[in-house]
């Protein structure tokens, strides 16, 4: 089973990448890019009997693993 | 000669290729901000260490869309001496001007340590005073210097002689314990089809000063002086 | 009491006779973004309001100090027209919340506070402290802070070129990061966070102000409890990027005499800056909160004011010379605003869109805040901790030095510093985890050399030995590296002040600091104090660490501890006494924390100095370094390790002062005993050496040679350690290293 | 308008970063996750009269900037 994980930071917290990112397409003429928030992305391939089964392990592994709540915060998606 | 050093924002090693090429080698050499465009004067252009643009998003991923940038390909493409080191390599091969990309070392993990260097081909204008095989012990400082391209490129380079510098052990081996990040063969520096640009993750102008740890890095310094002189392509102020 | 209810007040931090005393400074009640200011400004953190006693009592005066505690750094004359600006500061609380960035963003802190006085920054040096590696969260924390100190310093691009790392039970919930840099200057070319010139206009510039660390410094005055992970959304995030700018932009600003004055936006940010630099220069600060560029919509006045979002300074402009000060922001593509103007009525004033929402003397909120005398007293527990237990049978001393090798407090740190740049900007001239940073002055002869030092073990058993020990300690390592020391920076981490036993360890710590400075005569330039460094009751180990920078008049003649590959002699300098206290040895083979630590005889410690920077400069010796943690042969082993050579030594027995129980090998190999070092000679120096060793009243002795590829070390004749370099070298370099492999090949 | 571009490491590239994680899982008891891509993940508030405008200017933005294409692919998503 395929699961993606988003996570992004809070959205209190300050994404420095993203505004140097926002800058760097300003100064090449994308000025219709307002705001870039920058995150992370990962597929991991489980191996669970059902989708629920699958988003449990996923969401432990997320907040254990792959997202650093003091900061940031995660999505899942289950695909079969 | 005059070397033309490129800084870009958040260009870090800037200072340390400007005092190997002047107070070192006691050649010329003059500071170019990312935002001009002129490299006039220039016989060799060094684009420098550091984090430009904070190296967000993706090493040089920025830095080569700066201004300076059109420049540097134009004078590449005319043939004259460019030399990426570390960042610089990275904004090379963001620009196209080199082949391939960079991945996180193998490890994860920043590392800043003295490597063996071996010199692969003395036929660019940075080798031309190595001798063939030369091994030199210049330090890296990367968190992503894990060379990455497809097998089809790899072979090519290799076809063409492209690898200029290998990451080796104290027997000159390309072995892979020698390979601190993971490059593809472990490369460690790569050059243009015309030979005249060239990328390298070590750092050779942190190595220009014996009392400093090593003085392996100023033979590729020397060697543009002595390429440029050859080709009777500047007057030699030494 | 009308205006604000209890439970106010104590979010705030500040107690009723706190607020009443604001009360009466003003003559009337504060509006709410007025009790923030004082909030923040009055804190622990910002305000010393426990420890200024104290402090006062430390020498800041010498000859060469240009300027002392009070400013952002402090400055000391190095000769040729320049000075060295340098500080420790610690960002303990931040980095146990969100270790990669509390730890970077107390790397960004001190580099700001150091090139807010017009220096450039050219080196960094950390001093961590962590709970036991075998706890997986001590190595997640550890892992994270030096990733986010490299992160940080990579970046940025100054070198780090030393530190220390030890661990205890007690740092688990409360782990220390000090972070210590120093930049250079000309003497004359020094800026001060003055404000003055009414009328000149007051400039914000770098990045826009969020929500980040609002109540940081008080958070950082406030012990841990379970709640603390409510106060999560404080977390601020570094820019590297945005401070490589700012860092290039000031530096280029203050080339120029429009800048009046520089402050960066720490602790207590825009409320901190404004009204510090007003004080000090005897003006007011009037500002308009509009004007401040902010990342976040709807943020009120409060949180613009409190908020401590990193990477903004605060700057004061000649009027009329606004235009160059642009350009120069503009080159840098950095974002500035004028956010208002110096006023003669030595208040600082906020406005909201024209409408004043503060209105307080300026010096009320940088120097009135309340000064105590808290109550201290030694701990009943003391006497006990000072008698040593029966330790029964003692191991041999091949295998004890063995379990010290791999004891992550001696084990290399390779696995830390390798993470970081040590060379960028080419001055670093003893390899990282060789000795003391030393970096090279380019445009003159010299080099300056540096380190921090503390021990907490130490000071637990003696806060006032202890102390005495880390300045001795620090000291020496510079003067092995042929410095000769000449300040002193101080991070002074303890547990909570309002408990008359922490207080008591404080308090004869910063005495102890006070009289070995003065003995050694080095003035304390600065420093910075972190309390409430407890969890649940249990505070770490009284830890004061100490930064000590010294000069090298001839930068050639700087020493690491490695010995030459090539044979020579070795000379132990100074005697080894029965000294276990605290030691490592205890630490390490008994768990325990035990007896009283080394005595230090500062007269010998300062003789001792003064011929190791003699003996460099005249290069008599090769290469020199202190026998601390782990004691003599601990040292021998670490000369060895790196330099491809070996030793073979004969050592005598231990001087017996209050006996341990060990035997002879045991002690005299791993004592503790101050005041000593391991030098190899230059060919032909050793009468040299010896002769001035004596005359300085320094016990001095050929102990062996260099060479082989084998550590062997006889004690009064009797073989006591033979093994080869290779095994020795091979467990001290996993030490640590083994918590942290990754099964990545 | 919402723009969503992931971008992930082409399949013949290895990814250091995932095999960390999944060893690090495995390590820790989540024997069922077989394997973990890491990839990027940007949101970027755009000014674009339509979706399709959209799309073609973050096309254009991921092509020349958020992705490299030696080792990266990438994928759009248009929200409202
Ligand atoms: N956190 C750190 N960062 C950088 N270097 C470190 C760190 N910890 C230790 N080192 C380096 O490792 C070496 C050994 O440290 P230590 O044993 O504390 O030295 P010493 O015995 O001289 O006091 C020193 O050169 C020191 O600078
Ligand atoms: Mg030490």
């Amino acid at each position: 089973m395929k699961a993606r994980v988003f996570v992004t930071l809070k959205p209190s917290v300050f994404d420095p990448q993203g505004r140097t990112i926002v800058e760097a397409l300003h100064s090449m003429g994308y000025g219709g890019v307002d705001a870039v928030r920058q995150g992370k992305y990962f597929e991991l391939d489980v191996n669970a009997g059902t989708a629920d089964e699958a988003r449990t392990m996923v969401s432990e592994v997320a907040d254990k693993l792959l997202a650093n709540p003091v900061i940031e915060s995660y999505r899942i998606e289950i695909a079969q | 000669m005059k070397f033309a050093v490129v800084v870009f924002p958040g260009s870090n090693c800037d200072h340390d290729a400007y005092h190997a090429a002047k107070h070192v080698l006691g050649q010329d050499a003059e500071f170019v901000w990312h935002k001009d465009t002129s490299l006039a004067g220039a016989d060799a252009v060094i684009l420098p260490g550091g984090f430009a643009h904070g190296d967000y998003l993706r090493t040089g991923a920025i830095a080569r869309f700066s201004p300076v940038m059109a420049s540097v390909k134009a004078f590449a493409e005319a043939g004259h001496p460019v030399l990426g080191v570390c960042n610089g390599f990275q904004i090379l091969l963001e620009a196209g001007l080199l082949p391939g990309a960079m991945l996180r070392n193998r490890g994860l993990k920043f590392i800043c340590e003295y490597v063996g260097v071996k010199v692969e081909q003395t036929d660019t204008p940075f080798t031309s005073a190595c001798a063939p095989g030369q091994i030199l012990n210049i330090p890296i400082n990367h968190g992503e210097g894990n060379y990455f391209a497809d097998d089809e490129v790899l072979d090519r380079l290799e076809r063409e002689r492209r690898v200029i510098f290998r990451y080796v052990n104290a027997a000159g081996e390309a072995a892979p314990d020698a390979n601190p990040n993971g490059a593809a063969r472990n490369i460690a520096g790569i050059c243009s089809e015309r030979r005249n640009v060239v990328g390298m993750m070590p750092h050779p102008e942190r190595a220009c000063e014996p009392s400093l740890g090593s003085g392996d890095g100023l033979v590729l310094f020397e060697s543009v002086v002595k390429t440029l002189a050859e080709q009777g392509r500047m007057a030699v102020q030494k | 009491m009308a205006a604000f209810d209890n439970a106010t007040l104590e979010r705030h931090g500040l107690k009723p006779d706190e607020y009443q005393r604001i009360v009466d400074l003003l003559g009337r009640e504060p509006t709410l973004t007025e009790l923030g200011l004082f909030s923040v400004m009055w804190s622990e953190h910002c305000s010393y309001k426990s420890s200024r006693v104290h402090l006062k009592t430390l020498p800041t005066t010498g000859p060469r100090v240009l300027e002392g505690p009070g400013e952002n750094a402090g400055a000391v004359d190095i000769g040729d027209g320049m000075a060295a600006v340098f500080k420790i500061e610690s960002h303990n609380h931040p980095s146990f919340i969100e270790p990669y960035q509390g730890a970077a963003t107390g790397v960004g802190g001190i580099i700001r506070d150091i090139f807010t006085m017009g220096a450039r920054p050219i080196a960094l040096m950390n001093s961590l402290r962590f709970g036991p590696l075998d706890v997986p969260k001590n190595r997640r924390i550890l892992e994270g802070v030096v990733a986010g100190i490299g992160g940080y310093g990579n970046s940025i691009g100054i070198a780090t070129v030393g530190g220390e790392v030890m661990f205890d039970e007690t740092y688990s919930g409360n782990p220390l990061v000090n972070v210590f840099c120093l930049g250079i200057v000309k003497a004359d070319g020094i800026v001060r966070a003055k404000a003055s010139g009414i009328g000149n206009p007051v400039y914000y510039l770098g990045a826009k102000t969020g929500r980040d660390g609002i109540h940081g410094a008080t958070m950082a005055s406030a012990e841990f409890d379970d709640k603390s992970a409510e106060k999560r959304p404080a977390v601020q995030v570094g820019d590297p990027f945005m401070e490589k700018l700012l860092l290039e932009a000031c530096l280029e600003l203050m080339k120029s005499d429009a800048v009046v004055a520089v402050q960066d936006m720490g602790a207590a940010g825009l409320a901190c800056s404004t009204c510090e630099t007003g004080a000090r220069g005897g003006v007011g600060i009037e500002i308009d909160v509009k004007h401040v560029p902010v990342r976040e919509s709807g943020m009120t006045p409060y949180e613009i004011m409190l908020s401590e979002s990193q990477e903004r300074m605060l700057l004061v402009v000649k009027k009329g010379r606004e235009r160059e000060v642009e350009e120069i922001f503009e080159k840098w593509d950095l974002h500035a605003a004028r956010i208002g103007e110096v006023t003669g009525d030595k208040l600082l004033r906020v406005k909201d869109h024209g409408a004043v929402i503060a209105e307080v003397p300026a010096t009320a909120l940088a120097d009135e805040a309340p000064m105590y005398k808290r109550p201290f007293r030694e701990p009943a527990s003391q006497q006990e901790l000072r008698a040593m237990p029966n330790l029964g049978a003692t191991p041999a001393a091949g295998e004890a030095f063995f379990v010290l090798l791999s004891s992550p407090g001696i084990a290399s740190k390779q696995w830390i510093y390798r993470q970081y740049d040590s060379m960028v900007r080419t001055n670093t001239m003893v390899p990282a985890g060789a000795g003391a940073g030393v970096v090279r002055v380019k445009g003159t002869k010299k080099a300056l050399a540096m380190s921090v030092d503390g021990n907490g073990r130490y000071c637990l058993l003696d806060p006032y030995e202890g102390a005495r020990l880390a300045v001795a300690e620090a000291a020496r390592n510079v003067a092995c590296a042929g410095g000769t020391p000449i300040g002193v920076t101080n991070c002074l981490n303890f547990g909570n002040p309002e408990r008359p036993e922490i207080m008591w360890q404080f308090a004869e710590a910063v005495r102890g600091i006070g009289d070995a400075c003065r003995a050694l005569e080095l003035p304390v330039t600065g420093g910075n104090v972190s309390l409430y460094n407890e969890t649940d009751g249990q505070a770490i180990l009284p830890t004061p660490v100490i930064g000590v920078l010294g000069v090298i008049e001839d930068a050639s003649a700087s020493r690491s501890r490695v010995f030459p590959k090539a044979p020579a002699d070795i000379v132990l300098l100074g005697v080894t006494k029965d000294e276990f206290g605290g030691s490592e040895y205890l630490k390490a083979l008994h768990g325990i924390v035990r007896g009283t630590p080394p005595a230090l005889d500062i007269e010998l410690e300062r003789n001792l100095q003064s011929l190791l920077v003699e003996a460099a400069s005249y290069k008599w010796i090769h290469s020199a370094h202190d026998c601390a943690d782990g004691g003599f042969a601990v040292a021998l082993a670490e000369c060895c390790f790196s330099s491809g050579a070996g030793a073979a030594v004969a050592i005598p027995a231990a001087v017996a002062s209050a006996s341990s129980g060990f035997d002879a090998a045991t002690t005299a190999l791993f004592s503790e005993s101050a005041s000593r070092a391991i030098v190899s000679v230059a060919a032909g120096q050793t009468d040299a050496l010896l002769i001035r060793a004596a005359k300085l009243g320094v016990p001095a002795a050929v102990i062996g040679r260099t060479g082989g590829d084998r550590i062997r070390i006889r004690v009064e004749g009797q073989a006591a350690i033979d093994c080869t370099v290779a095994e020795a070298e091979q467990r001290w370099t996993q030490g640590l290293a083994k918590y942290f492999e990754s099964k990545v090949a």
